[in-house]
């Protein structure tokens, strides 16, 4: 056995607190290491070219590279040993960055602590063997969760590019946020105008199958070879005869809350979201449906001409099997009645959000596109728009910028002067105005100069009703006086916060999510679209709070990498998975109990016997078998127990 | 001995005399003398006319759930009978929980129990060797090799977990010898562990310092275990992985021991078998019904009482409320 | 003879504890009687008739490091090639070390070569496997029985180099140093059958002094040199005739209190005959295959040996084996020839009194009875013994 | 805090997918720790049998942390259910094994949690210096 170790300066990263060179030197008198060299940069190319120079001539079977987190750089060197011909498991990462010379100061300790670091990994690459991935076939269907513009955009570039996609959409129309939407900034077109024909276009498209009013129930399987069981949730409403006309919205006598207008205005129990859903099917909101709730009725059924009214209707289950999932659910408008006690916390009527606003604004919308306070129906003459609501805001858990406030508040503000003449006056707290985009700045100036928008810098301390005005009182800090303007009309500027459901859809999907419910990309940098879970990716604002262009954008790019994925008609799958020695197998089938995937068979021998045998390609490689194995004769390739020992024994004797 | 215990005795060697003679079983296991009145083995019995050896008294203290493991049997696809006591049965629903045994080829007596004598206990007590052990109604008449007589009331010389059964009653059986007792109402209990749940960690690390310091490697305890069941297999013995050092030493041996304990639990139900087989006498109860107690305290868990219960550790519950932090 | 009054055993003791470290039977805090170092403070159990073990561990112990060794790296990164001057650096290193050089292993894996640190024992002069580090000081075990003294010398025979085969330096450097201090049965149990072994509860072999307890002490005999030696104490009196007479009684009744439960004659054909017997399933029923019968059991030596190794530093040593452990006949291939129970359970007995026997000379046990008593299932040798010698008769018979 | 004496040996074995992430996002944003641990790499708690920590202890370690994905956050769904039981167990043996229960602890860091591995790392090492190297020991 011949190893290598190769230890990173990482510039100063790592060479500030640890001693690379030193270590160097000790670690050459490791057991079983024939060659030892400090690296500026390992990850370079030079740096790269310099193990793999040392592989060849000094004959290394086994490399070790002490430097950043393996999930930074493990592939890459696992690459790097594979091109100098050795196998990419016979290598190692010693993190001595990330846990060692970034979190200490003291350079000795962190030095010595290296060195433990090292000497473990030294001693887990003893027992490495050769692996080699198994090559499954891979299924090139993809399955889009959430049918907004993100999702939208995705499954038209991979129908385009021939792939069969699936949208599944939980409302009973995809269009997603931006079908909310009246104009969009910074160009103040109209935002149907430019979403409605994506959408029927991919209603169209003959590769892509909608499937609205449905969940994702649960996920099986693994990259490539994915199952996904999809519930159609009863819409009492068979959509196979429903022709959309409407005539049951018409005559429905029943009313409920109308999510799609924020609650702005009510719909019908039987509903249609708006005139250009697609599909455009008609559901029944049980909870508000007379018949549902009282027994009585069925105008809906009596009127339909399709007869397509079935009250009976179920849940019903489909299968879907897909080689990749694209995650893209969007995101929710933050509630900020729940936490704003300050603002009247929703019980003063003229202080509305931002997408309430959005819906007033909307020609189609509740009032037609008038503006008008929601106490008086008058229209507004002083109108007070309050950002970072929900957004950068510590008291209310929401540290992070929401991104799209600042751009929506000044299209609004334009918007109000155009609906309610010049005349009007427009008011914008601010804290900060981010306008990094394209075009966004010269907006904002716009707003500000052509517009004559009013910008004020300071929060707003509180909101009250006085003499049938909302008074606003805050500070202006540049003029740094308390002001208190006798408004009309208030509009948050809400933020955006992850979907409802959202880590519950993490948990059936296994992916990571943040502690706000938006999912995590494998690496923000190198890896901004994929999730932890192989042939599941991320798309638009269910990752992070985005504008259209941007999730547009990265819908794009995330077509790109599921198209990447599926060009290939075989998968390499990991080859770190569990392994039976059959010799030892007692065959007390715990392993086929406790494993997530169905990995553990039972394998009759020729002897007639049975022992347990996993099938490699279904093994996930989690370990939870060989924790369970009363005879520890399932071993996890990559983390055998032995391994585990040897570096126990290391850290502990050494 | 009592009506009921002559009675429950008559009744284990008529059903293995039908048994055997309806050719049920291949052979049927249960307890008889052995050299010495005093005590009592394990009985294979295959002959009919056997049948009139098989015994029972309180001093049938073997586990025979422990001859139905893997590999035990001979043939291996024998058909077989087998006695159960309360605490037994827990061990047997335990294995068959796991499909670990096989039902069709297995006849089950259950055996009532009063409680199982401390022979040990007993023994300490005289300097000669005891030779003869009789039941007298509540007492206990015991006879040494010098011929030494003493009278001993029953109750005092219980074993402590009998002094304490939460289960007199089989919870698995096909055929009863005799009726069923009252089952004792109440949360399970966990005898003798108070004096030793009170020392300080460093005592605690003492006293089973010292124990284990003692211990052979014999593997009594592992192989008298109903539910330890890899036999040749056992980790203990590999050196891929070497889990457990090959040294005798106090540190190994509690590792062993330790292998032994995680293993079975959510299956070992506290029978006993691995404490009363142990050479050197390590009080075992101390590691394997605290383990017990606290899965109880944990989760509210018993081992080996439904067939169609999994054991703890091969399922959860999303909503398991545990303790971390 | 001589004659020990009781009161005058702590002082024998304490004398004997100035030139040797002394062993006796002690009733540990569960009750548990074992052999144990002597001290002021610590009473002598003779009346619990034998200990739970016999002092077997004193010249062979359960564990026994035969040397610890650690790879010194004269092929590292700073010695990329085995030359004469890494020869030379190695000598040095080894000097300073106080190591032997064991093996070199260029140029196949050109990095590493072994060094012993010690031999035998724990510390000491260099030698790999020889006993010269070993603790060499001497040792008296007071109080064992009779049988237990006769396993000792069963087992001498095959550490010994008894026949020309292997002589263990381990072994012997401790049983030299060991003095045998023999107390006669007083009350021998129902499981004993020394006597069906040409044995007796007054045995001498293996015993360098046997004490035989009479009224108000102990009839006290030399057997061997080393024995006369240690008879010459002061503490020990002139004995009176009636000392003697006492003593003849005493061993007289201990006779008689053992029984004999088969004959010996016929055992070794039995096994032989029946080695294929049927009757073997049957016998090995009861049997769990654990070992507690052969770690009990004063005779029994087998052992195999472990290495444990961490980063280059390791450690040699030997552990008890026992022929129920399944990795006692396992074959690298994979294959073991003893994979059933009951070939597992013959091959003690047949070990006992017929294999052993055939190559040593000697039986390899004294009837002390521990494996009857202690075995979880009460496996019963005489009951084995007996059936197997029937199978000699039974053949005849059919012959 | 930062850097201590190194006097205690403490072994953290974490899982791939939240922990390790985790104390990578704290080594990123240098959020400092204390000295005396060793990180030991698993994809997953339910890989981790307590008789691993078991032999943790038995090899001198003076505490042994346990961390995973939190329940219900498993990359592979139920490995972290499984575990819990068994780390629960072992956590409630220990003391009667007379290793003091500040010695191990078992918790859930998921990887956008680097401020709570901090907290996590730092406490626990902190009790365990307090109570120093373990004396003697069964195990």
């Amino acid at each position: 056995m011949r190893i290598g170790v190769f230890i990173c300066h990482c510039g100063t990263n790592i060479a500030a607190t640890v001693d690379s060179h030193g270590l160097a030197e000790r670690a050459a008198e490791l057991k079983d290491v024939v060659h030892t060299e400090d690296v500026m940069y390992t990850c370079s190319e030079p740096g790269q070219a310099g193990i793999q120079r040392a592989i060849r001539e000094k004959g290394l079977t086994r490399v070790v590279v002490a430097a950043c987190s393996p999930q930074m750089h493990e592939v890459t060197f696992r690459r790097c040993v594979e091109d100098a011909g050795l196998n990419p498991h016979l290598f190692e990462m010693a993190n001595i960055r990330e846990h060692c010379s970034w979190i200490h100061d003291d350079k000795e300790l962190a030095t010595e602590k290296a060195y433990e670091i090292i000497k473990m990994a030294v001693a887990k690459v003893r027992t490495a063997e050769p692996l080699f991935p198994n090559e499954v076939d891979v299924n090139k269907d993809v399955l889009v969760i959430g049918g907004g513009v993100a999702g939208i955009q995705v499954a038209l570039d991979l129908a385009d590019a021939g792939l069969k996609v699936t949208i599944v959409e939980r409302e009973t129309t995809i269009g997603g946020t931006m079908a909310r939407l009246d104009k969009t900034f910074p160009t103040i077109d109209c935002s149907a105008c430019i979403l409605t024909p994506r959408m029927v276009d991919a209603a169209h498209h003959e590769n892509i199958t909608i499937m609205a009013y449905s969940e994702v129930d649960r996920v099986q399987g693994y990259v490539g070879n994915f199952v996904v069981d999809i519930k159609r949730k009863a819409a009492m409403v068979d959509w196979n005869r429903c022709i959309g006309c409407e005539l049951c919205v018409q005559k429905c006598p029943a009313r409920g809350p109308d999510y799609f207008n924020a609650g702005l205005a009510e719909t019908k129990a039987i509903y249609i979201p708006f005139p250009q859903a697609v599909p455009k099917r008609a559901a029944i909101q049980t909870d508000y449906c007379r018949w549902f709730q009282q027994g009585k009725c069925r105008v809906c059924s009596r009127v339909c001409p399709a007869n397509a009214i079935d009250y009976d209707q179920q849940d019903t289950y489909v299968q879907r099997k897909v080689g990749a999932i694209v995650v893209a659910t969007g995101m929710d408008v933050f509630p900020w009645e729940e936490y704003y006690p300050q603002y009247g916390g929703g019980r003063i009527p003229d202080v509305i959000s931002g997408l309430q606003y959005e819906r007033m604004l909307n020609a189609s919308g509740p009032t037609g596109g008038h503006v008008h306070r929601i106490s008086n129906h008058e229209e507004p003459k002083t109108v007070v728009f309050i950002q970072c609501v929900g957004s950068r805001d510590e008291a209310v858990g929401r540290p992070y910028c929401s991104s799209v406030c600042c751009m929506y508040t000044a299209k609004q503000a334009i918007l109000t002067k155009s609906h309610c003449g010049d005349d009007t006056d427009v008011y914008v707290f601010y804290i900060d105005i981010r306008a990094t985009g394209k075009g966004y700045e010269e907006f904002i100036k716009r707003a500000q100069s052509e517009f004559g928008v009013n910008y004020v810098r300071g929060r707003v301390s509180k909101l009250y009703e006085d003499n049938g005005k909302v008074m606003v009182r805050g500070m202006d800090t540049l003029l740094g006086h308390q002001v208190e303007i006798p408004a009309d009309l208030v509009i948050l500027a809400t933020g955006t916060t992850s979907a409802e459901g959202a880590p519950q859809l993490a948990q059936t999907l296994n992916i990571s999510y943040d502690e706000f419910g938006f999912f995590k990309e494998s690496h923000p940098k190198l890896r901004p679209v994929e999730t932890n879970t192989a042939g599941i990716f991320l798309a638009g604002a269910c990752q992070s709070p985005k504008d259209i262009p941007t999730s547009v954008a990265q819908a794009s790019g995330t077509a790109s990498k599921v198209l990447g994925l599926l060009a290939k008609d075989k998968l390499k799958t990991s080859p770190e998975v569990a392994v039976v020695d059959q010799s030892r197998c007692v065959g007390c089938w715990k392993c086929i109990d406790v494993c997530p995937f169905s990995a553990p068979e039972k394998q009759e021998l020729r002897d007639g016997t049975s022992r347990s045998h996993v099938i490699e390609t279904v093994c996930q490689g989690c370990g939870i078998c060989v924790a369970t194995c009363p005879v520890n004769c399932i071993s996890l390739k990559g983390f055998t127990t032995d391994s585990l020992i040897d570096q126990l024994e290391e850290a502990l004797l050494g | 001995m009592s009506g009921a215990e002559i009675a429950r005795q008559d009744r284990i060697r008529e059903l293995a005399r039908q048994a055997l003679t309806e050719g049920k079983v291949d052979y049927f296991i249960g307890w008889k003398a052995g050299h010495v009145p005093s005590e009592v083995i394990p009985a294979f019995v295959r002959n009919v006319d056997e049948c009139d050896m098989l015994l029972w008294n309180p001093l049938c203290h073997h586990n025979l759930t422990t001859f139905l493991k893997r590999k035990m049997p001979d043939p291996p696809d024998a058909r077989i009978g087998v006695c159960v006591k309360g605490c037994d049965s827990r061990t047997l629903v335990a294995l068959l929980q796991e499909t670990l045994v096989d039902k069709e080829r297995l006849y089950v007596v259950g055996v009532p129990c009063d409680g199982i004598i401390d022979r040990r206990r007993l023994e300490k007590a005289f300097s000669d060797e005891v030779i003869d052990i009789a039941f007298q109604g509540e007492q206990v008449v015991v006879t040494t090799r010098g011929g030494e007589t003493k009278e001993l009331a029953y109750e005092e010389l219980l074993l402590e977990q009998c002094a304490s059964c939460d289960f007199p009653n089989p919870r698995y059986y096909d055929d009863l010898a005799g009726e069923l007792l009252p089952q004792p109402e109440g949360p399970p209990r966990f005898p003798g562990l108070e004096e030793y749940e009170a020392l300080s960690a460093e005592e605690k690390d003492r006293v089973l310092a010292d124990a284990f310091a003692t211990c052979i490697r014999c593997f009594a305890c592992i192989h008298v275990c109903p539910v330890c069941y890899c036999w040749d297999q056992c980790v203990n013995r590999s050196r891929r992985p070497a889990l457990v050092g090959q040294k005798v030493a106090a540190k190994e041996n509690l590792m062993f021991q330790m292998v032994h304990m995680f293993h079975v639990a959510g299956r070992c139900p506290s029978c006993g078998a691995c404490d009363r087989s142990c050479p050197v006498e390590i009080p075992l109860y101390l590691l394997h019904r605290k383990m017990n107690k606290e899965l109880f305290e944990m989760l509210g868990f018993q081992a080996g009482l439904n067939v169609e219960d999994k054991p703890v550790f091969q399922t959860f519950n999303i909503d398991d409320a545990l303790g971390e932090q | 003879m001589k004659f020990l009054a009781r009161d005058q055993l702590p002082t024998l003791l304490a004398d004997l504890s100035t030139a040797a470290e002394v062993w006796v039977p002690v009733k540990q805090q569960n009750g548990v009687v074992q052999f144990d170092r002597w001290a002021p403070d610590v009473d002598v159990e003779l009346d619990v008739f034998l200990a739970r073990q016999s002092p077997k561990e004193n010249v062979f112990p359960q564990t026994e490091t035969y040397l610890e060794y650690r790879y010194l790296m004269v092929c590292s990164a700073q010695r990329p090639e085995f030359t004469d001057q890494t020869r030379e650096e190695l000598r040095q290193l080894v000097e300073s070390e106080g190591g032997e050089v064991v093996a070199e292993v260029p140029p196949v894996a050109q990095e590493l070569l072994l060094v012993a640190d010690v031999g035998g024992g724990s510390q000491g002069e260099p030698g790999l496997g020889s006993a010269a580090g070993m603790d060499d000081s001497a040792q008296i075990i007071l109080g064992l029985r009779p049988c237990d003294a006769r396993g000792l010398s069963q087992m001498d025979n095959v550490f010994g180099g008894y026949g020309g085969f292997y002589f263990d330096p381990y072994y012997n450097v401790r049983r030299n140093n060991t003095t045998i201090i023999a107390v006669t049965c007083r009350t021998p149990r129902s499981t004993c059958f020394c006597r069906a072994l040409g044995g007796s509860p007054a045995g001498t072999e293996g015993v360098d002094v046997l004490m035989t307890e009479i009224e108000g002490g102990f009839a006290v005999e030399a057997v061997t040199p080393k024995g006369e030696s240690l008879v010459e104490r002061s503490v020990f009196e002139k004995a009176q005739p009636e000392v003697e007479e006492s003593a003849v009684a005493a061993k007289q009744a201990a006779e008689a209190g053992v029984n004999v439960p088969f004959e010996l004659d016929g055992v070794r054909e039995g096994l032989k005959a029946g080695f294929d017997s049927p009757v073997w399933h049957d016998l090995a029923m009861r049997c769990i295959s654990c070992g507690t019968c052969t770690y009990v059991c004063p005779s029994c030596y087998c052992f195999n040996i472990n290495d444990e190794i961490v980063e280059g530093t390791g450690e040699r040593f030997r552990c008890w084996d026992n022929c129920f452990n399944p990795m006692y006949t396992l074959e690298t291939s994979g294959h073991n020839p003893r994979e059933s129970k009951h070939a597992r359970f013959r091959n003690r007995f047949s070990h006992k009194f017929w294999y052993y026997p055939d190559k040593y000379d000697s039986l390899l046990c004294s009837g002390c009875g521990r494996c009857i008593m202690y075995c979880p299932t009460h496996v019963d040798i005489r009951e084995v013994l007996r059936t197997m010698s029937a199978e000699t008769t039974a053949e005849k018979g059919e012959a | 805090m930062t850097d201590s004496s190194g006097n205690v040996k403490i072994i953290a074995i974490v899982c791939n997918w939240c922990s390790y992430a985790g104390a990578d996002g704290a080594g990123t944003a240098r959020l400092k720790q204390p000295y005396d641990f060793r990180v030991m790499r698993v994809p997953c708690t339910g890989r981790v049998d307590p008789l691993l920590a078991l032999k943790a202890f038995e090899k001198g370690a003076d505490g042994v942390l346990i961390s995973g994905c939190h329940p219900g956050d498993c990359h592979y769904s139920e490995g972290n259910y499984y575990a819990r039981r068994k780390f629960e167990l072992l956590k409630r043996m220990l003391p009667h094994l007379g290793i003091e229960p500040e010695r191990y602890t078992y918790t859930w860091v998921s990887a956008s949690e680097a401020a709570r591995w901090q907290q996590v790392v730092t406490n626990f090492v902190t009790k365990v210096g307090e109570l120093g190297p373990r004396q003697g020991g069964a195990l």
